[in-house]
C-alpha cells in the first residue's frame, strides 16, 4: 500500500533527542516504531494527546524517541502504570510497547487483567523470542528447543501464544503480524488504537544480535527473509494441517468484538455514587 | 460541628479527601482494608475514581500512572503488600513523582500475624527498596493526626515531588477517637504548580533555584519523558557523571534543605528531663501515659513523640536529649528507630524497650525503663 | 503503678466470641462517652486470623482528660460472654471492678475481690426483642446501669444512631432490659 | 545496541543526507525519490536486501546508496521498514 | 455415585492438629478439602508422596489439616513455590490449592507460566467469587454489577474465565465443576491428579459471609442451592443459546490433551550437558 | 592445579556448585546474569536443575520450594529483582528455610544505571522486608572470595536455616582475577542433618538446644507444615503469645549465640593504628591500596575489611577502632554502612567517603579522608 | 471462619459422636448408618437440606440430628458435602 | 600520590567501540600475565546499556604483588581504537606511559610527555588476516611489543588458548603482526 504522501516521521521524534536510536543495526524494534508513528499520523492524533509508556527491554527505549507524553516504566509494569494513567486522564490515547519478556514474563499478570478488564487501550508487544536487552536469555516465546544463553542445550518450556491468551482474557481487539508486514503492521497498529476497548498487537520481529547470532539464523536480512517465508495469513492458515500450522506464525485479526469498556462502567459506579450521596 | 468517633484508618482516608486525593488504586490486605473500601465508597462521591488492581506491584504502578496524569494519588497496604511495593517507591522517587503510600504495619515478618500491630517496617520504610534515594515516613499517633498527616503527607509530596510514606500501625489504624471532621474547604492543600514556560523550555528535571522542578501532568501540552533510569534535565537517559551527580545532589537536596518544613514532632516537658522517652506512633500513647505517671511521682521525664520519622529528626533528638542520663526508646519491633536515636545520642545513653508479639508496649515496661529496672 | 488514679481513665473490656457484636458495643459505648457525653474515649479491638474469627474483645477507655494509652491496663469493667473471655480477662479487673457475665456461657469467673454479676443475657434479650443479635444491647444496658460509664442519656442515642432503620425501638427495649437487671441488681445489694 | 556516546552528540534532525536520487524526468522514470539519511542510517540492508526493484545498493563500506534511481516504484518497501527511519521516498508527481 | 465403602477420613487428616477447622459454618471450602482427600485416596497415593502447597486466603488454610507435605506460602505465589518442589523431588504429587484472588488476581501470572510449561501438577482453584479472607473485597471472579466491599455501586470489572484462560496457556487438563457437584469434582479431580502434565480444576464455590451477605444471596443453603440450579453440564449447555450459557456455570472437561511434561523434557536437557560434557 | 583467570560471578557459580547447590531459579538481570547462564550450563551436568522462572518474585519462590524438596538451592539478581524479592525473603526467614540470594548490586535507585557498580543495597539486605527476622549478609571483595563465600552462605545458610544473601556489587562481580579452582571433594559443606525421631515425634521448629532444629525434606516421611504466619513447634499457626514469643526470641538467637561462627572479616594493621579505615566490598581493594600507600609514609592507618557485613560485627569494629581518633568509611553509596559504624563508635569520629554515581571510590579519596582534607 | 480460642483446644479425633442412627433389621430398612459427628459439625444444615430422603433434622440448638434412619438411602450426599467431615455414612450389609 | 610507585602496579587501558573486541583483549592479556607469566593480574569493563552498548573500555592491571584497587589510577599504557575513547582518557596516561592508536580511527590525541604511537590497526589486521575482527589481537601485539606488559610466550599462550577453533593460525598471524610492527617502531625510536 502506497502512502498518499510521504509521512513526516520527523514531526513526530523528539527534536532534542540524541539519533541514531539505541537499538542493533537492523533491529526490528525500529521497523515497529515506523509503524506506530505512520498509524497515530493516519489517525491524526493530536501529539499532545497521545501517550506512549513502556516496560524494561531494548524495546523499551522506543517512546524515548517520539515526540509524545512517554513513560519508560520498571520491567514487566508498564500496563499497571498505563491503566492509572488513562484513568486518570481519559482523553489520552495510551499505547503500551513490550517485549515479549516484559509483556509476558514478569509483565504477565498486568497483560492478562488488562485485557479482562477491557479499558481503553493499546498494548503492542514485540515479540522477538528472547531477551534481547540482558543478552540473549530465553523468554517465554521462545520456540522448543531453540538456544538462548540460559538455554545452553535447547529450550525445554512451551512457548505463550499470546493473542491466544490474550481473547481468552478477554481483549477487545488482537492481531498479529510480522515486522516484514509493515504496512498490514500499520493497519492492525490503526484499528487497535481507534479500537474503543483493550487492544493488543503482537509484532513478531527478532533479535539477530541474540538469537540469530546463538541460533544460527544469519543476521537481519535473513531473519526477516524468515518471517515472510514462515508467516501466513489467516485463509492461507486454513489450508494447513495442525502441524504444518504450528510451524508457522499465523498472521491477523484473531479477534474484534464489541464489549462494554471498563472506564464507561466505571461511569455507571459515579452516577450510582452521586444518587448514593 | 461534625464529630465523629472514628478509627485511624478512616480518618487517613477522610485526609486524603480532604487533600485533593482523587486516585486509589490498591489491593486489601488487614489492617489496611478500611482505607480502601471508605475510598472506594467516597472517591467517586467526590470526583475520583477507585480501582482495585491485581496486586501491590500494580497497585503502586498505577497509582504513579494516575499522578502522572494529574491526579493526587495513594494506595494503602500493609507488610507484605509494602514488601512488594518497594521496586515502585524507588520509580517514583527516581521519576519524582509524587504519590502517598500508607502502611498499616501489622506482625511481621511474612504473614505473620496479620490482625496484630507492630512497629516492624520502621526500616524498611527507608531502606526498603535498592539505591540510595530520599524519602520522607510521618508516622501519625492518633486518629486526629492520621487526618492530618494524610493532609501533609499530600503536601510535602507535591511539594517535593516525592513518594511519602505514612506509616501508621495497626493499633492507630483501628483505634476509634472522638474526631471533628473539619470543612475540607479550610484544609491547606499544595496542589501542583503552573509551569511558566512553553513546552519546548520545559525541563521536568531542571535544576531549579527550589530544586524542586514543577511537574506538568501528561495531557497538559508538556510532552516530556519519564523514566526510571539516570536521566537529565529533559528527562532522557544518561551515563554522563556531570548529568548524574547533579540529579543525585539535587534529590536530595531538595529533602534536606527543607527539613524545618518537613520535620515534625512532638515534646512533652523535656526542659528539665534527665530520663527523655524517644517514640512514635502507637507506643506514644503508652510512653505518655507512663510518662505523666512518673512526673506524678515528680521524676524529671520528658517525651519526645516522633510524627516525621524519615529523614530522622536528629537535631531535635540531639537538642532534647543533651541533659538526659537516659533515653529511653520503646518500640513495637525489636529495635529499629533505636538504631538512629543511639547513633545520635550514643549507644551507652540508649535504653530500648521492646515487644514484637503484636501486643502493645504497656506503660509499665516504659516506667521500670525509666526507672532503670 | 501504672493504672494509678493519677490519671482519669475508666477501662472496660468486652470480650466474646465473633458473631455476639461485642465490638460494636464498644463503638456504641465510645460513641456514647465522646459524642454524646462529650467526654474523651478510645476504642480498640482484637480479633482473630485476617478477616473476622472467633475470639474477639473491645476496650473503651473513657476520660474527662486525654486519653493516652488506650488500651486496657486495669479494668474497671469486664463483660464477658463466653467461658473462655472470662478465663482470659477475669484475672485483669482492678479491685472493687465489675465483672460481669452471660451466666448461662459462664460458668466459673477466676477473680477476687471484684464484683461479680451474673445475668442470662442472651436470653434476657431473646426475651426483650426475640433477637439473640440484641444481646450485645443488653449487655451494654447491664454495664452502664451498674457502673454508669457513661449517662444512660447517652447511650441510648448511641444505641439508636447505630441501629439498622427500622429496628430502634427494638434496640431501646433490649437496652431497658439490660438498665432493668441492673437496677434490681443495685437495688438487691 | 549501540548507545555510543559519539552518537549522544549528534541532533535529531539527520544532518546531511548522503545520498540522494536523482529525479530524472523521463517520461516511463521513476515514481519516488529515495533519500536516505547518512547519519541516521546504521547500515543493516535491509532496505538494499528487499528492494523488489532494486535501487538500492551497499558501497564499500557497507552503507546504502541510490544506485539505480530511475526504478524506483514508490512502493514504499525502504521507507516503511527501514529500523531506522532514515530513508525516505517521495512521490514524484 | 455411592462409595465402596466408606473413607477414612481421619487417616488423611492430622492427628495433632486443632478442630474443627477455621472456615465459616457451611463455606464451602470444606467441601472441596473432603473431595480432595477422596480423590488422593482412590487413586491411592501414599501420604509421603503428596503434597500440598497453597496460597493465602481462607482456601489458603486448607493444608494445614491435611496429613501430607503440606506448605502455605504467601499470597498469590503457591505455583511458584510448588514449581521449585516438585522440580527438587520429582516423585512427590504435588497439588495446589487457592483462592480465585490468589490465583488470578495477584497469582494471575504464576498460573499462566504454570499452565504454559506444563509441569506435572495439579492446581485447584476455589472459586467463591470474591476476597473471602480479607472480607469481600471484589476479586477477578468476582460477576459484573455484584456487590463487594470495595465495590459497593457493584462491581464493573469482567470476571476472569479461569479454565478458558488455563487451556489457552497450555494446561493439559483443565475442568470446573461446583461444590454442589462433589462427586463429580472427586472424578475430576482424581483425573487432574492422574494427568501427566499440568492440570486445573476450577471448583466453583460460596462466601456466603461475605459475599452471600453484600449480595443478599441468603445463607449456605441457599448459595449450594443456587449452584445446583444455576450450572449445566456440557451438553446441556449446548442446548442454550448465547446468553443463557453466559449465565450458567458451565461444567465439564474444558480441556484435555497429551503434551510433553516440562520435566521429561528437561531430561534432554540433562542428557544433552552429560554428553557436552 | 586449575588456575583460571575468572570473573566474580563466575566465582560464585562455582562456589555453589562446590557447595551442593543443585537449584537455580531466577530471573536474568544486569549484572548478575553471568552466575544464571553458568548455572544454566553447568547444572545440569552435576545432576542438578536449572529453571529461568516468570520473575524474581516467582525465582525466589522456587528456590525455597526446591530447598523444602531437599536441594541446596539458590538465585542470584541485582537491585530491582532484590526489591521483589523482599517479601520472599521474609517467608525464608519465618519458616526457615535454607537458600542463598545473591545480589550482585548496580546503580539505583530504580532501574537506575544497569551496569554500572554500587553499593546501594546495604541496608535493603537488613531491612527490606517488612518485620524484624534475622539474615545473614556476606560481602567479598575478591574473586576467591565469591567462591569461599559462597559456600560460606551454603554453609550458613543450612547451619542456622535462614536465607543467606552474598551481597556482592557489578566491581567484584564482573571483575576478572587470578582463581585455582578447588577440587570441590575438598570443599567442606554442611548437609541436612539426619532427623534422629520417627514422624509423630518430630517437630520442625522446635525448641532444640542448638536452637536450629534439624529440617526435614518434603517427600522424606516427615509430613509437616511450613507457613509464613507464626506457628509452634509443629508449625501450625498460632497467635498464643507463649508460643509467639519463643520462636522470636530463638531464630534470633540463632544467629546471636552463633556470631563467632558467622562474623569474618580482615585487619590490616590495626594494631597501632589513630585512623582506622572500615569498609567492604570492592571498596576494600580501593581502601587497601589508600592505606598501603599511606603506611608507605608512615602514617599510623588500619584497616577493617567487613566479609560478614549482617550481622554488623559490632565487636570487632568496636575493639579495632578503640584508639583511633578518626574512622574512614567509604562506600559506593551515600552512607549507609556508615550509619552502623558511627553507632558503634560515635558520629564524631567517622568520617564518610562517599560515591553513588556508578563509579568506584578511588584510593585518592580515602587517602584525603585519612589525611583529614 | 471460627477460628476460635477454645476450638484449638479440640482435639482432631472427633470426640462423642452426637447422634448415631441406630440400625433396625428390618428388610425394607436403611442402606446406611449416618453419624454426625457432635464437635466437628458447626451446624451449617446443608446435610438437612439436601438429603434426598429426608433423614436428618435440625434440633433446637441448629444441630443435625438422625430422624428418620430407617429412610437412608446410602447415597452419601451428606458425607461427600460436609464441609466439616462430621458426617460419615457406612454402608449397612 | 596514588598511584605512587611504592606500589608495583601495571595498568593498561583498552578502550574502543562495542564489537572491537576490547573487552576480550583485555580478558587475554589479563591470562597472560596471571596465568602463563605467573604474576597476578585484574581486568575490569565498563560498558553500555544493559546487554552490550557503544563505548566499551577494558582494564588490565598486572603485578608482582597483590592487587588492590582493580581500575586504571594512571595508565602505563592506553590502546584506543576510537576518537571518543581516546579524548576521554588520553588525559589519564602517567607521563612517559604510552598512548596507542589506530591513526585511522583517531585524529587528535590531546596529551604531552607521553609516548604516542600511531599505527593503522585495523587495516594491518585485514592485511594480516583478511578478517577485521583481529583487529583486538593486532592491538594486543603492538601493546605487549612496546610495553612488555607480559611476555610475548604469555601473550601468545592467552591467544591461542582464546581463539575459536580453527582460527588459531589466523590469531597469531595477527599478534605477530602487531609485534613487528612494534619492533619497527623501537627500532626506529
Ligand atoms: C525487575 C527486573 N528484572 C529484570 C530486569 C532485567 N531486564 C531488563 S530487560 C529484560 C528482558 C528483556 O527482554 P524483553 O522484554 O523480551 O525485551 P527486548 O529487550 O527483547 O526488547 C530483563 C530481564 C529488570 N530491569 N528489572
Ligand atoms: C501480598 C499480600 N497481599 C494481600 C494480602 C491480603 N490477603 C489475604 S487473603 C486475600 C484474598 C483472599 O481471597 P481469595 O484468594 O479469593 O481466597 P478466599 O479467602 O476467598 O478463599 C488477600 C487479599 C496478603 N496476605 N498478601
Ligand atoms: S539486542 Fe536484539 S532486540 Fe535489542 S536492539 Fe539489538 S537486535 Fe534489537
Ligand atoms: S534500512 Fe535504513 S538503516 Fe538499514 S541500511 Fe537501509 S537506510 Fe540504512
Ligand atoms: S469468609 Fe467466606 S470463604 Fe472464608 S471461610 Fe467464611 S464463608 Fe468460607
Ligand atoms: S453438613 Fe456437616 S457441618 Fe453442616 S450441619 Fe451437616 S454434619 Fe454439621
Amino acid at each position: 500500500m502506497a502512502h498518499e504522501e510521504p509521512i513526516n516521521y520527523y514531526e513526530y521524534l523528539r527534536p532534542n533527542k540524541k539519533y541514531p536510536n539505541v537499538w542493533c543495526s537492523g533491529c526490528g524494534i525500529g521497523v515497529v516504531m515506523g509503524s506506530l508513528i505512520r498509524a497515530i499520523d493516519r489517525i491524526g492524533l493530536d501529539k499532545n494527546d497521545v501517550a506512549v509508556v513502556s516496560g524494561i527491554g531494548c524495546t523499551g527505549r522506543m517512546p524515548v524517541y517520539m515526540d509524545f507524553n512517554t513513560m519508560h516504566t520498571t520491567h514487566g509494569r508498564a500496563l499497571a502504570f498505563a491503566t492509572g494513567l488513562k484513568i486518570s486522564r481519559p482523553k489520552l490515547h495510551v499505547i503500551v510497547v513490550m517485549g515479549d519478556g516484559d509483556a509476558m514474563a514478569i509483565g504477565g499478570n498486568h497483560f492478562l487483567h488488562a485485557c479482562r478488564r477491557n479499558i481503553d487501550m493499546t498494548a503492542i508487544v514485540v515479540n522477538n523470542w528472547i531477551y534481547g536487552m540482558t543478552g540473549g536469555q530465553y523468554s517465554p516465546t521462545t520456540p522448543l528447543n531453540a538456544r538462548a544463553t540460559t538455554a545452553p542445550y535447547g529450550n525445554v518450556e512451551q512457548a505463550m501464544p499470546i493473542c491466544e491468551v490474550a481473547a481468552a482474557a478477554g481483549a477487545s481487539y488482537v492481531a498479529r503480524t510480522t515486522v516484514y508486514h509493515a504496512t498490514e503492521m500499520d493497519k492492525f497498529l490503526e484499528a487497535a488504537i481507534r479500537k474503543h476497548g483493550f487492544s493488543v498487537v503482537e509484532t513478531v520481529s527478532y533479535c539477530h544480535t541474540t538469537f540469530g547470532r546463538l541460533n544460527k539464523r544469519g543476521g537481519v536480512v535473513d531473519m526477516m527473509r524468515w518471517l515472510k517465508d514462515n508467516s501466513v495469513g489467516q485463509i492461507a492458515a486454513q489450508k494447513l494441517d495442525e502441524e504444518e500450522k504450528a510451524a508457522k506464525i499465523v498472521r491477523g485479526v484473531v479477534c474484534d468484538v464489541e464489549k462494554p469498556e471498563y472506564l464507561d462502567l466505571y461511569q455507571q459506579v459515579i452516577d450510582r455514587a452521586m444518587e448514593a450521596k | 460541628m461534625d464529630i465523629r468517633f472514628i478509627q485511624g484508618n478512616d480518618a487517613i482516608a477522610w485526609g486524603a479527601l480532604a487533600a485533593g486525593c482523587r486516585f486509589f488504586g490498591g489491593y486489601p490486605i488487614t489492617p489496611s482494608t478500611e482505607v480502601a473500601e471508605l475510598m472506594a465508597r467516597e472517591l467517586p462521591r467526590h470526583g475520583g475514581k477507585f480501582i482495585q488492581m491485581e496486586d501491590e506491584i500494580a497497585s503502586l504502578a498505577a497509582v504513579i500512572g494516575a499522578s502522572v496524569g494529574g491526579l493526587k494519588s495513594m494506595t494503602a497496604t500493609s507488610g507484605p503488600g509494602f514488601s512488594l511495593m518497594q521496586e515502585h517507591i524507588g520509580y517514583a522517587a527516581m521519576t519524582e513523582v509524587p504519590c502517598v503510600i500508607v502502611n498499616v504495619q501489622r506482625l511481621g515478618p511474612s504473614t505473620g500475624q496479620p490482625t496484630a500491630a507492630s512497629q516492624g517496617d520502621v526500616m524498611q520504610a527507608r531502606w526498603g527498596t535498592h539505591g540510595d534515594h530520599p524519602i520522607i515516613a510521618l508516622c501519625p499517633y492518633t486518629v486526629k493526626q492520621c487526618f492530618d498527616l494524610t493532609v501533609a503527607a499530600f503536601n510535602m509530596s507535591e511539594k517535593y515531588r516525592t513518594p511519602v510514606i505514612l506509616l501508621t500501625d495497626e493499633v492507630i489504624g483501628h483505634m476509634r477517637e472522638k474526631f471533628e471532621m473539619p470543612d475540607f474547604a479550610t484544609v491547606e492543600r499544595v496542589e501542583r504548580p503552573h509551569i511558566p514556560v512553553p513546552h519546548e523550555w520545559y525541563r521536568p528535571y531542571g535544576d531549579t533555584p527550589s530544586d524542586v522542578p514543577p511537574m506538568a501532568n501528561f495531557g497538559d501540552g508538556y510532552r516530556y519523558h519519564i523514566t526510571g533510569l539516570f536521566h537529565d534535565d529533559k528527562g532522557y537517559p544518561t551515563q554522563r557523571l556531570d548529568e548524574v551527580d547533579p540529579w543525585i545532589d539535587r534529590v536530595h537536596r531538595k529533602i534536606e534543605r527543607n527539613l524545618e518544613d518537613i520535620l515534625l514532632w512532638d515534646e512533652d516537658e523535656v526542659e528539665d528531663a534527665n530520663t527523655v522517652v524517644v517514640t512514635y506512633g502507637a507506643s506514644v500513647r503508652s510512653a505518655r501515659h507512663a510518662v505523666k505517671l512518673a512526673r506524678a511521682h515528680r521524676a524529671k521525664v520528658g517525651l519526645i513523640a516522633i510524627k516525621t520519622i524519615w529523614p530522622f529528626p536528629v537535631e531535635a533528638v540531639e537538642r532534647a536529649t543533651a541533659h538526659a542520663r537516659r533515653v529511653v526508646v520503646p518500640e513495637m519491633n525489636l529495635g529499629q528507630l533505636a538504631l538512629e536515636v543511639e547513633r545520635v545520642v550514643g549507644r551507652r545513653k540508649v535504653t530500648r524497650v521492646n515487644i514484637a508479639n503484636g501486643e502493645m508496649v504497656t506503660p509499665q515496661m516504659i516506667l521500670d525503663a525509666i526507672e532503670g529496672k | 503503678m501504672s493504672n494509678n488514679k493519677s490519671i482519669d481513665r475508666t477501662e472496660i473490656r468486652l470480650a466474646g466470641e465473633g458473631g455476639q457484636g461485642m465490638i460494636l458495643a464498644g463503638i456504641i459505648l465510645g460513641e456514647a462517652a465522646a459524642i454524646y457525653d462529650s467526654k474523651n474515649a478510645t476504642q480498640t479491638q482484637s480479633y482473630g486470623p485476617e478477616a473476622r474469627g472467633g475470639a474477639s474483645r473491645a476496650e473503651v477507655v473513657i476520660s474527662n482528660g486525654e486519653i493516652d494509652h488506650p488500651e486496657v491496663i486495669n479494668a474497671d469493667a469486664l463483660v464477658a460472654l463466653s467461658q473462655e473471655a472470662c478465663d482470659k480477662y477475669a484475672g485483669n479487673v482492678r479491685r472493687d471492678g465489675w465483672i460481669i457475665v452471660d451466666d448461662e456461657k459462664v460458668g466459673r469467673v477466676l477473680a477476687s475481690h471484684v464484683k461479680i454479676v451474673r445475668f442470662p443475657i442472651m436470653r434476657m434479650a431473646v426475651e426483650a426483642t426475640g433477637k439473640a443479635i440484641t444481646t450485645n444491647v443488653v449487655a451494654l444496658g447491664v454495664l452502664v446501669g451498674l457502673t454508669n460509664a457513661v449517662s444512660r442519656e447517652a447511650i441510648e442515642k448511641a444505641v439508636v444512631k447505630r441501629a439498622p432503620k427500622g429496628t430502634e425501638e427494638m434496640n431501646m427495649k433490649a437496652l431497658a432490659a439490660g438498665f432493668e437487671a441492673a437496677q434490681d441488681y443495685i437495688g438487691r445489694g | 545496541m549501540t548507545e555510543t556516546g559519539s552518537a549522544e552528540n549528534q541532533a535529531a534532525q539527520p544532518v546531511a543526507p548522503g545520498t540522494v536520487s536523482e529525479t530524472p524526468a523521463k517520461k516511463k522514470g521513476p515514481r519516488g525519490k529515495v533519500t536516505v539519511f547518512g547519519t541516521w542510517c546504521k547500515g543493516c540492508g535491509i532496505c538494499v536486501a528487499f528492494c523488489p526493484t532494486g535501487v538500492l545498493s551497499l558501497d564499500e563500506n557497507g552503507h546504502p546508496y541510490v544506485e539505480f534511481a530511475e526504478k524506483c516504484s514508490a512502493c514504499h518497501w525502504c521507507d516503511t521498514h527501514c529500523p531506522d527511519l532514515a530513508i525516505i521516498v517521495e512521490p514524484i508527481e
